[in-house]
């Protein structure tokens, strides 16, 4: 499947763009996506945390992502 | 009653304050944000803010939410975000929380800025004289 | 830097929150306190504050210095008293207080709207469609 | 000596008057004269607290009190 994945902040940064689309197996978790990341992107594995959300719900770990969902990487908010 | 916003607009924080009174609300905290003039000891320039919007707007609406459930009593809540460029002494966010008595007010208004800080998707990047760092992004 | 005020005329919310900002000022807590619209479930239809003016000046002034001193990175205080006849909805008192950093900044505040209830002489009579109370004056 | 004490709020409703002046023994104490007023009017004696102030600060019970200070009554304080 295809997900397509909106980036912030510093994450934004380091892939270089504001979305990004990646093939995916179906039923690949929350964390899987993050591995697949994060071998692809070294740099995002140095940031103090850096979660996945899915219709703009913090995801679990073994949250299994679907091509309809709105995901995002969320790396170290900052706000207030 | 519950009021967010997330704006690129200067925050009009007399009318955030006006927003919670309510007749039978004789105690308003607030808290108020603002830019300052450094960071960790290094003069900062300017500031921007970045915002998932639509995960930042429900997510500030929750954590209102779970105050507002955690203190029964709270009569209003307006919270607001500003986003984009800002300067020292600029707004960067404001909590009000109006209730019958006082300590609920407070203790409303701390969980809110405080699990805001933690959970709702905005990201600040400092500028100095010589450089910009996107705070809280490493360890 | 503390300002202390005790007045018959309508309290500036605004201008009690401009008076403490500060460059280095990244956190501003207010408590507003206004005249609520029941007391013990008894409508309220006005109240009257009396003030022993020389002496709540001089500890408002001793309650905000014990706040500076228990909190030294405060910033600016501001609390303004209000006294004479108000109703419904109007402000009681404020106090504002900036820090950098926000834990702080709620403390000091609530220490002062705490203490000052306890120990700043003034009087408040509520007024209700058939008689009137001191506050608190009974055990 | 002779005492001028102001009064406020309920005292001031109970004695009937915004001042009081008092004639009172040479170094009578704080204590001593809220006991002589008690006497004189037994409904200040029913209020939660009843404090001497001398020259704006809070007597203690054994404070001596002078002519020429600033003497008040203070009953149960309601600000805020």
């Amino acid at each position: 499947m295809n997900l397509k994945i909106a980036l912030f902040g510093i994450a934004r940064e380091i892939v270089g763009q504001p979305t990004l689309e990646v093939s995916a197996p179906e039923g690949q978790s929350a964390q899987g996506l993050l591995q697949s990341l994060h071998a692809r992107y070294p740099e995002l594995a140095r940031l103090s945390s850096l979660a996945v959300a899915v219709n703009n719900e913090y995801a679990a770990d073994d949250t299994p992502l679907q091509e309809r969902d709105e995901i995002a990487l969320i790396p170290p908010v900052s706000g207030g | 009653m519950i009021h967010i916003d997330l704006t690129d607009q200067p925050i009009d924080v007399s009318a955030a304050l006006r927003s919670v009174e309510a007749d039978g609300a004789g105690a308003i905290n607030t808290f108020i944000g603002t830019v300052r003039n450094k960071s960790t000891g290094r003069p900062v320039v300017r500031l921007e803010y970045e915002a998932y919007d639509s995960m930042a707007l429900h997510q500030l609406r929750k954590v209102a939410e779970q105050a507002a459930e955690q203190w029964p009593m709270v009569e209003k809540i307006t919270v607001i975000h500003r986003k984009g460029t800002l300067h020292i002494g600029d707004v960067a966010v404001v909590v009000a929380v109006s209730t019958p008595h006082r300590a609920e007010s407070f203790a409303a208004c701390q969980y809110i800025i405080d699990t805001l800080k933690q959970v709702v998707t905005i990201w600040k990047k400092e500028f100095y004289e010589d450089g910009d760092v996107w705070v809280a992004a490493h360890p």
